[in-house]
């Protein structure tokens, strides 16, 4: 344990090492720079604009200039505030958002502020996701282009306000701040998920996947008011010092107090609601019903890794517990959903799809990495990933755009070798190389970091750590085939496809710029323009046999639809940005000396922990035994043992699904399309099994049936109810007068004996009762 | 008046006050004798315009008694010293409005055919006797306030009564006002049995029948209370023999199953009468009684017998319960209101059980007391259900050339829209009777919820609450009608001929509303006017023992 | 200064009534701004620094006698009710000019009534004074929706009133009693007095523990129908269904809010020792409301239903916050008031103006508008977003308020960030999941109206949109029209900006909440009701 | 003397058979009696009689019941009230009996029955 505490470095005391358990922790911040603040303002305002260009009708790309100008001068603020950085956290603060005062004690006032704390975690976490902001924003440009109006204005409003809403997320300098950013990317999520709103799935999906986060939200909540109540703040400065010192806010051991494992565990259900972490994951594919741009960016780059950024944020209090139990919960969810999310892909044919679960597996790759007491690797892997991911979710994008919205991997084949989709499929093939963890490339070392401190984390201190270790080993190699399975059958091989839903729309209706979709459709006679097509292009593919009955999309009538200049930027920048990010292993870190710039940068920040086996000089961690793979040092063998499980994993893609041997691999042949892979006899093989990953084990259902279906049978009784008891019963105390008056009515005969019998009778008893009463 | 000679016949000894010095009491009751003789007079002129102006004699006679009540002495040998100006005031401006909405209900074929050029004939007119029956009836009123003895109780009670009968029955000319005033007379007779044989059993308990003073039923019964044996079984008997029969006149269950008849069958305007007067001498006559027994009994030594207590407790909560539930099923307006009537009897009988609210003797504290509340809402009732049947009074519908009353709810529909002034009173009233905040009604609610609630009535006060959720919902009918429904087509009021009963719907209306200003005032006075007196003969502190009767030793007061 | 506030609205609504039905419309909208602009003038002229004083005091005694008075004045709390409802009239005047056409002048009339007894409600320093206006509530309401209601409207009308009106005289007699006691068992009192104040300390000096549960009892029989507290809430779905828009948004803004606003200002500091003890009842039974309200909500297909059970779900939180009896529960208790009064009250408006494009609100037979009417349906989805409980915008921030009280309050034991109270973190919990329930009944209704593929009632004459002229509807466009925009945008920025900054709000409510919860909880604990040492929630 | 103060209370009517008890002249008890049994003989003839006149009559020995109460009481406790009061009871009496004849002249002409269960037209 006290190897634990000591485990903070105290980076900010120069030369790493050293410093150990009596450090102070992390200092006080200092006075951030108020430009900080305009990462907030910036989005907000472009937003807003965008907002205003709806209200006046603007049918121009006049958003998306407007957005990529802003968010171009967010990733030039972030790098400023990056460049000019001190490593000392700092706070800026805008103004009050919610505090309250209800006395002068200790924890007597609640304070929220809009502010921003920086450190090295919020500045890595701005530096990508401002910048690959900045470049998707570019490619949704061309991307969203057939909705120029409304659509487009709307589309770059919610855009941009999710840029603020991450960035609020990552910076806050209080966890109700994060909140705000959590509920507001998750907002922004659902209006993009939705953004084909006519669509019943793209519909569901966003409900879905808005109601999944807030279930994760309670468990966030929840941690939020319990860190309050237990440390009488949620700023994060005080929290962390206070943190430091080993102690409760009333004076209590943290390290035996229930707080330093509840409050985590509360935060990491929050985490995985987000972060589409086991359990909580099935909104995510799902969510890919949205705009591919939004995918990448939303759904693989930023969003989804704010999970490991709450933990990362909070990693002095998911370390101060001794048995590390939250650790541990968060190190297994990763892992099994990185192992369950990779079954699935190989089986699902879908390749957007493919991609969305290949982010939640890579998610929990990052999540084990948090867990397996690596922030460093979870932190870089994230940074990695998010490049490479973004690149092959644009080109994925490029693809649809170019084939009508086609995603089946059955039906297309060659892509690479098309006309104007080189650079796709070049950047499809870097970003499966770093996917599958190809030496050299970028995924390859962030993954090797999570892999390597996965076998070095003993599992005294993460439990069944060992065994987590060999399970993620063995997702990377499914990775890398299921990668490549996807890269083989789609971008190389023999020139083929069939055209998606959305063909005849693209073929037909190269409308005019600046026409929305809506109007296309007023011009040519669909007035009531209820379509339900599918996906990107939202519309018509009923009108398909109505405009031309004879039109057959498979016929060479369909010309593919390659991508623009500003699409093709994008997807270029983002691969070389992939590419890029593997040099950023190799810059000397700020802090420490060992896993690169990232490190660095963890290391400045509330995620700086020295992992078990990174030799910081300080002895007393090694009291902790620590794990070996086979008895060698993972650290040093993890790079050839992660590689040859990468190469084996394309092989056997290569082997499986390559038309023509290896050497085919790389020349188009149009022959052989209609050649079923071999895979398919081996999926066969599995038979239920492959049929129960297509359905994605059918977790929706067993929800469907565990939770909704009761839920909703118990929302019509709750209803019945309410109408047949809960109002029955008033209706009824409404009723009794009437009851009351129908068997007092015959009193009223009219007979003048029958009234006086009542009076005498009346009288009669009267007396009798006084009788009584006299008596007793 | 025979007052005086009655006072003679009872042994003028035992009276603290000469003759001619009580006398000084009853002015207001003069006054209005001499009106009501003028008004016999007047009516049989064969002059049109003389006889016209029988209203505007009784209700100058009213005003007269009424001024002379206000500006009367108080009566120092009343159990209540100060009830006599407050009820004869109060009995003179409810029955100026009266006979304002009474005016116009007999001869009108008579004086039509009188217009038409047929010869007067004194013997076919009824307006001189419907008037002095009025002003009998309201003198008889009056008496009931100024009396102090069991003798008087029950001549002024008949004097109220009598006159009521045949006003019933000369009302209208259909049968049902026959109908009605048979039931009321008879069944009144059996009533009136009841609480004589009551009162004669009062007297037998206490060998006297004057209600306050040395060796009055008051003193009898403080001292038998005092020695611990509680009132007796005979006195007991006698009690509540009185009570139930003059809770005839009040409408209180068990007594009540006549008076729906009754006012429907009666002319409106005479239902109106009926509302109020015969009421109001009910609740004077039981207070009264019960003032002279005091509300020393009970544990806590501010309650009436247990006995009394409990028999009173089930007629308010039955009548309020009773009235409200049938008056939810009516359709016909008259019959709703009268079985409301009966209602806010119930309402108005828990005030007579919290009593004064404070030992005999002292001023009651405005906060409790009960019988203040009861004059109060008697006030209050008397002005808001007055509005209602005056509106009544002035609407006719014309079917087939027969002018009738208006009968049913549906009549009402769209009345703000034809007759604001009808239908706007008919809101107010209404919404009044209802107990709205903040109309009249309300306040008259409020003091006796408060007084209720300091006696510790919590039960009652539930109930209470209860039935005026109940009543809300036919006086929404009563609001809604007029108020937000639409005429049916071919539906047209007339009016009746008779305009000052539209200006006492007015009147009624604007006191239900202006009347709450001066609320305070009223229920500072009606206070001032319910303080009963403490017994001549110093008592030793009572309580506890009253309600034990099994008590074996005869309370036997010894014989002179 | 506050008696304006008072006359403006009645004078107006006499004038309506007096004036020519023609002149209604214009009376009603020149009396409702010049209430906006005594508010204005009141909040302009508060003296901030005394924000638990009672300002502007006025009295003028009606019933000396009684110690009934016109009493007047306003603190923080009242304040920014009375600011609510004075923002909220115009706005309803004015989402009533296309939807009300018959009767106008019983309508606006009854509208202007409707807001100066509303605001004597906020107003009143008197108890009958305030009980007065309390109830002349019912009488416009109940005009209101039997009037221009749609067809059940007679019968909603009813319920509404009995319901409300049954429950209130309960209250009354409670009320009747703690001043029956003030009369009566404070030395040297001088008769009557139904000053709330004085009424106040009376209460808590003279009331038994006993007494206080069952007065307590009594006032919430009252005061939680009209909130409505499950499960006496039965009456608001059908009358928020048949009442007509501004009838609704009226219910739903201010109306309902009266009953918390009393339970606020008499059952906390009449009976501090039945609040503590009962106080995990009331929030139980606010829990139970929110999750059962919520569920409702769920399965509704009427739209303006599920709003109306959605206010039994938000209210329940604005209970669960005033009975968490800390600075945290309280504030957002009251913030709630307003913002559920902003937020649903534009629910109500936006359904409203569908309605009268459509006349209907079934989720089945209309649905997908966001492709048909785009700025109702950015206006839609905005206020469901307030009314979700988005950080940022109103919602979330009396939401967070009430659960974090919810969650301090009896948590003194796990940490200097509780306070003494009778609830705890189990309560927010559990209180939690009504914030998913929120969620899904609300995506759900957005999922259906605004998304999804454009469904409109057979019959809907579907070329006629942008023609004027249109038959349905009343001739009014597909989308909104710039008076319906004006409706709205108001209180969209107020959503906006109380979500952003809603420090205004909180640094003015603090000094009375802080107030009367220290006396709460200390009286209320005096008693030995609570464990000791938890007074204050001083360690 | 006990034996008639005895009676004031009801109580004892009833012990009016023991030997002790009986008085060898007519007691006050005895008028009680008498009085007693003509009221409820009035009630019962009012309750089950349908002709008025005949109702009517028996509201009379109602009266007249409590008449001779009166005039026992008065006797008893030896001063003049109760017969005072009996006079004024008799005046009302006939001024009642006069009022009732004259309605029942009025119904026969009517209806030309007096059975009182034929007037119930107002009802409910």
């Amino acid at each position: 344990m006290t190897g634990l505490m000591g485990g903070w470095a105290t980076l900010a005391a120069a030369g790493g090492g050293a410093a150990a358990h009596a450090a102070p922790g992390i200092p006080a911040p200092g006075a951030g720079s108020p430009i900080a603040l305009l990462l907030l303002g910036l989005p907000l305002l472009a937003a807003a604009l965008c907002g205003v260009f709806a209200a006046t009708g603007n049918r121009s790309k006049l958003p998306a200039f407007t957005s990529v100008a802003a968010l171009g001068a967010c990733f030039g603020i972030a790098l400023m505030l990056f460049l000019n950085w001190n490593g000392q956290p700092a706070t800026a603060r805008a103004f009050d958002w919610i505090s309250l005062d209800w006395g002068a004690g200790k924890g007597q006032s609640f304070d929220a502020h809009f502010g921003v704390y920086i450190d090295g975690l919020t500045l890595l976490w701005m530096l990508f996701v401002t910048g690959l902001a900045t470049v998707i924003a570019l490619y949704s440009m061309e991307y969203m282009s057939h909705d120029v109006g409304l659509g487009y204005c709307r589309y770059f409003a919610a855009f941009n306000l999710f840029v603020f809403s991450m960035t609020a997320l990552v910076m806050g300098d209080n966890l109700l701040m994060l909140f705000l950013g959590w509920e507001g990317v998750g907002l922004c999520s659902y209006l993009l998920i939705g953004y084909y709103y006519k669509r019943a799935a793209a519909v569901a999906a966003a409900k879905k996947a808005f109601i999944m986060n807030r279930i994760g939200d309670l468990g966030l909540l929840m941690g939020i008011l319990s860190t309050f109540v237990v440390f009488g703040t949620i700023e994060y400065a005080p929290l962390f010092q206070m943190i430091a010192s080993g102690k409760t806010a009333s004076g209590a051991e943290l390290a035996s107090h229930w707080s330093v494992w509840g409050i985590p565990l509360m935060f990491a259900v929050g985490a995985f609601g987000k972060s589409a972490q086991f359990i909580f994951y099935t909104w995510l594919p799902d969510a890919m019903e949205g705009p591919t741009p939004v995918s990448a960016l939303i759904h693989a780059a930023t969003m989804v890794t704010a999970g490991v950024f709450l933990i990362g944020r909070l990693y002095p209090l998911f370390t101060a517990d001794p048995a590390l139990i939250a650790l541990s919960v968060v190190a297994w969810a990763g892992v099994i959903t990185a192992l369950w999310a990779a079954t699935i892909e190989m089986a699902i044919f879908d390749i957007k799809r493919v991609m969305g679960y290949s982010t939640i597996s890579q998610l929990g790759f990052m999540f084990a990495g948090m867990g397996l007491l690596t922030p460093t690797g979870a932190a870089f892997h994230t940074f990695t990933h998010a490049f490479f991911k973004a690149t092959l979710f644009l080109g994925v994008g490029a693809v649809m755009h170019g084939f009508g919205g086609q995603l089946d991997l059955r039906r297309l084949s060659g892509v690479m070798w098309m006309r104007g989709f080189g650079l796709v499929g070049i950047a499809m093939l870097v970003g499966s190389i770093n996917l599958s963890g190809v030496p050299f490339t970028a995924g390859f070392f962030s993954k090797d970091v999570i892999l390597a401190q996965a076998f070095t984390t003993p599992g005294t201190m993460i439990w069944g750590a060992q065994a987590a270790a060999w399970l993620l080993l063995l997702t990377a190699g499914m990775t890398a085939y299921y990668t490549f399975r996807t890269f083989l059958r789609v971008y190389v091989g023999p020139r083929e496809f069939v055209p998606g839903d959305d063909a005849e729309l693209l073929d037909l209706g190269r409308h005019p710029k600046g026409v929305s979709l809506d109007e296309w459709h007023a011009q040519h006679g669909h007035g009531h323009g209820h379509g339900h097509g599918h996906d990107d292009h939202g519309h018509g593919s009923d009108h398909r046999a109505a405009v031309r009955p004879d039109f057959d999309p498979t016929t060479e009538e369909f010309d593919p639809h390659p991508p623009g200049w500003s699409m093709k930027a994008a997807i270029g920048l983002c691969m070389v940005l992939s590419i890029l990010a593997a040099g950023v292993y190799f810059m000397k870190p700020a802090v420490g000396n060992h896993g690169g710039w990232v490190a660095g940068m963890v290391g400045q920040s509330s995620a700086a922990f020295a992992s078990p086996g990174e030799h910081h000089g300080g002895a007393a961690e090694h009291a902790a035994k620590l794990g070996t793979f086979l008895g060698y040092d993972p650290h040093k063998v993890m790079y050839y043992v992660s590689a040859g499980v990468g190469l084996i994993g394309i092989l056997i893609a290569a082997f499986l699904h390559g038309p023509r041997g290896v050497w085919s691999l790389f020349i188009g042949n149009r022959t052989s399309a209609a050649v079923a892979p071999r895979a398919d006899a081996l999926a066969n093989l599995f038979g239920p099994l492959t049929r129960a990953a297509r359905n994605k084990y059918y977790v929706d259902e067993i929800y469907d049936a565990l939770v909704r279906t009761p839920l909703r049978v118990l929302a019509h009784i709750f209803h019945i109810l309410d109408q047949g008891l809960v109002d029955g019963l008033v209706n009824l105390c409404g009723a009794l007068p009437r009851m009351l008056a129908r068997s007092l009515r015959p009193s009223q005969s009219g007979v003048l004996q029958g009234y006086a019998v009542g009076m005498a009778a009346g009288l009669g008893l009267i007396l009798i009762v006084v009788w009584v009463l006299m008596l007793r | 008046m025979s007052t005086p000679l009655l006072m003679t016949m009872l042994g003028a000894a035992d009276q603290p006050l000469p003759m001619v010095e009580k006398l000084r009491y009853l002015v207001p009751e003069m006054i209005l004798f001499i009106a009501t003789v003028v008004v016999m007079i007047v009516g049989l002129s064969p002059n049109r315009a003389v006889r016209r102006s029988c209203a505007a004699v009784s209700i100058a006679g009213l005003a007269a008694a009424g001024a002379a009540a206000a500006f009367g002495p108080a009566f120092e040998g009343g159990v209540l010293p100060g009830l006599m100006p407050f009820a004869k005031v109060l009995i003179a401006a409810v029955g100026v409005l009266l006979v304002m909405v009474v005016t116009g209900t007999v001869d009108r074929d008579f004086e039509g055919e009188v217009s038409r050029g047929a010869a007067f004939d004194a013997l076919r007119g009824n307006r001189a006797e419907f008037y002095a029956f009025a002003l009998f009836s309201l003198t008889g009123l009056m008496l009931v306030a100024s009396a102090d003895d069991l003798i008087w109780l029950f001549l002024a009670l008949e004097l109220t009564s009598l006159p009521t009968y045949v006003m019933v029955s000369i009302s209208t000319a259909r049968s049902r006002s026959q109908e009605a005033g048979v039931k009321y007379f008879f069944l009144g007779a059996f009533g009136a049995a009841m609480f004589l044989y009551g009162f004669a059993m009062l007297y037998g308990a206490t060998g006297t029948t004057a209600l306050y003073g040395p060796g009055s039923i008051a003193e009898v019964l403080a001292a038998r209370a005092a020695s611990g044996e509680g009132l007796g079984m005979l006195a007991t008997l006698g009690l509540v023999l009185s009570i139930v029969g003059v809770s005839f006149k009040i409408a209180a269950v068990p007594m009540h199953f006549y008076t729906p008849d009754v006012y429907e069958g009666a002319a409106s305007s005479v239902s109106a009468f009926l509302a109020f007067v015969p009421k109001a001498a009910g609740f004077l006559t039981i207070i009264l009684l019960l003032a002279a027994v005091g509300w020393h009994f009970g544990p806590a030594g501010t309650a009436l017998p247990e006995p009394i207590r409990v028999t009173l407790w089930v007629m308010a909560a039955l009548t309020m319960t009773v009235g409200n539930v049938l008056a939810v099923m009516q359709k016909s307006v008259k019959r709703m209101l009268a079985y409301s009537s009966i209602a806010h009897s119930g309402y108005m009988l828990v005030g007579v059980i919290v009593g004064p609210g404070s030992q005999a003797g002292a001023t009651g504290s405005l906060q409790s007391n009960g019988l203040a509340a009861v004059l109060f809402y008697l006030l209050c009732y008397g002005f808001m259900n007055l509005g209602a049947f005056a509106v009544l009074a002035v609407l006719e519908k014309r079917s087939g050339g027969e002018r009738e009353e208006i009968e049913t709810v549906e009549d009402l529909k769209g009345l703000c829209r034809t007759q604001p002034l009808m239908g706007w009173t008919m809101v107010l009233c209404a919404l009044s009777l209802l107990g709205l905040p903040p109309l009249l009604g309300f306040w008259g609610k409020f003091f006796l919820f408060t007084s209720a609630i300091g006696a510790g009535e919590i039960a009652l006060v539930v109930v209470m609450g209860l039935n005026s959720a109940i009543a809300a919902y036919y006086y929404l009918r009563l609001v809604g009608a007029p108020l937000l429904e639409s005429s049916d087509a071919g539906a047209s009021f007339t009016e009746a001929p008779a305009p000052a009963r539209k200006w006492a719907a007015v009147l009624s209306a604007a006191s239900v509303l202006v009347l709450v200003l001066p609320a305070g005032w009223l229920i500072q006075r009606a206070n001032n006017a319910t303080g009963v007196r403490p017994p001549t003969t110093p008592m030793k502190a009572s309580g506890g023992t009253a309600d034990s009767a099994s008590t074996s030793a005869p309370a036997v007061r010894a014989a002179r | 200064m506050l008696s304006f506030l008072l006359i403006i609205p009645l004078l107006s609504a006499l004038a309506i009534g007096l004036a020519p039905e023609r002149a209604s419309k214009g009376l009603a909208m020149l009396g409702s701004l010049l209430a906006l602009a005594a508010g204005a003038a009141v909040v302009a002229s508060f003296d901030w620094g005394r924000g638990s004083a009672f300002q502007f005091a006025a009295a003028l005694p009606v019933v000396p006698e009684l110690g009934v008075t016109l009493s007047l004045g306003v603190d923080t709390v009242a304040l920014w009710l009375v600011v609510l409802t004075v923002i909220l009239q115009p706005l309803c005047v004015l989402g009533s000019f296309s939807a009300i056409t018959e009767r106008t002048r019983t309508y606006y009339a009854s509208l202007m009534a409707l807001q100066a007894a509303m605001l004597g409600v906020f107003l009143a320093r008197d108890l009958i004074f305030f009980y007065v206006c309390f109830e002349f509530t019912l009488v416009p309401m109940y005009v209101l929706i039997s009037l221009y209601g749609s067809t059940n409207r007679r019968k909603a009308a009813t319920k509404f009133f009995l319901y409300t009106f049954t429950g209130s005289i309960i209250a009354l007699a409670g009320l009747i009693y703690v001043a029956w006691v003030a009369a009566t068992r404070v030395p040297d009192a001088a008769g009557w007095t139904f000053d709330i104040a004085t009424l106040r300390s009376a209460a808590q000096a003279h009331l038994s523990p006993t007494e206080q549960g069952w007065v307590m009892l009594a006032m919430m029989a009252g005061f939680a129908v009209k909130v409505p507290l499950f499960p006496v809430h039965t009456w608001l779905p059908l009358a928020h269904t048949e009442a007509p828009t501004a009838g609704s948004v009226i219910l739903a803004g201010v109306l309902l809010k009266l009953g918390t606003y009393a339970i606020y200002r008499f059952v906390l500091p009449f009976v501090p020792v039945a609040v503590v003890e009962y106080a995990h009842v009331v929030a139980a039974l606010s829990i139970v409301g929110i999750l059962y309200g919520g569920l409702i909500c769920w399965v509704q297909r009427d739209v303006k239903k599920l709003v109306a059970y959605s206010s039994v779900a938000h209210l329940g939180f604005c209970m669960l916050g005033m009975f968490a009896l800390n600075a945290a529960g309280v504030q957002g208790s009251i913030l709630y008031m307003i913002n559920h009064g902003l937020s649903t009250g534009a629910l109500f408006f936006l359904i409203g103006f569908m309605y009268e494009r459509y006349h209907t609100r079934s989720l089945e037979e209309v649905g997908g508008l966001g492709s048909k009417m785009p700025i109702w349906s950015t206006f839609m989805v905005f206020f469901m977003l307030a009314s979700v409980g988005l950080p940022g915008l109103n919602g979330f921030v009396s939401e967070f308020l009430c659960v974090m009280g919810a969650f301090q309050s009896g948590a003194y034991t796990l940490g200097p960030g509780g306070t003494a109270g009778p609830l705890g973190p189990w309560y927010a919990f559990i209180a939690g999941f009504g914030m998913i329930v929120a969620a899904m009944y609300l995506l759900y209704m957005t999922g259906r109206i605004v998304f999804g593929p454009l469904r409109e009632p057979p019959g809907h004459d579907d070329h006629g949109h942008g023609h004027a002229g249109s038959h349905e509807g009343g001739g009014l466009p597909a989308d909104l029209t710039a008076r319906e925009v004006v409706v709205l945008a108001p209180i969209a920025a107020l959503c906006l900006f109380l979500g952003v900054y809603p420090k205004p709000l909180i640094a003015t409510l603090e000094g009375p909440v802080n107030d009367k919860v220290q006396m709460v909880l200390s009286l209320g604990n005096a008693a030995g009701a609570a464990p000791a040492g938890a007074a204050g929630g001083e360690r | 003397m006990a034996t008639l103060a005895d009676g004031l209370h009801l109580s004892v009517l009833a012990a009016a058979a023991e030997p002790a008890a009986i008085a060898p002249a007519i007691g006050l008890y005895h008028y009680l009696f008498v009085s007693a049994a003509l009221f409820a003989l009035g009630v019962i003839g009012f309750l089950t009689r349908r002709n008025l006149i005949i109702m009517f009559l028996c509201t009379e020995m109602m009266f007249q019941a409590a008449g001779i109460a009166l005039i026992a009481f008065s006797r008893f406790h030896l001063n003049h009230t109760g017969e005072v009061f009996v006079i004024f009871v008799l005046t009302i009496a006939a001024a009642e009996a006069a009022l009732a004849l004259a309605l029942v002249v009025l119904l026969f002409r009517r209806k030309e029955t007096l059975d009182a269960s034929e007037w119930a037209a107002l009802r409910g």
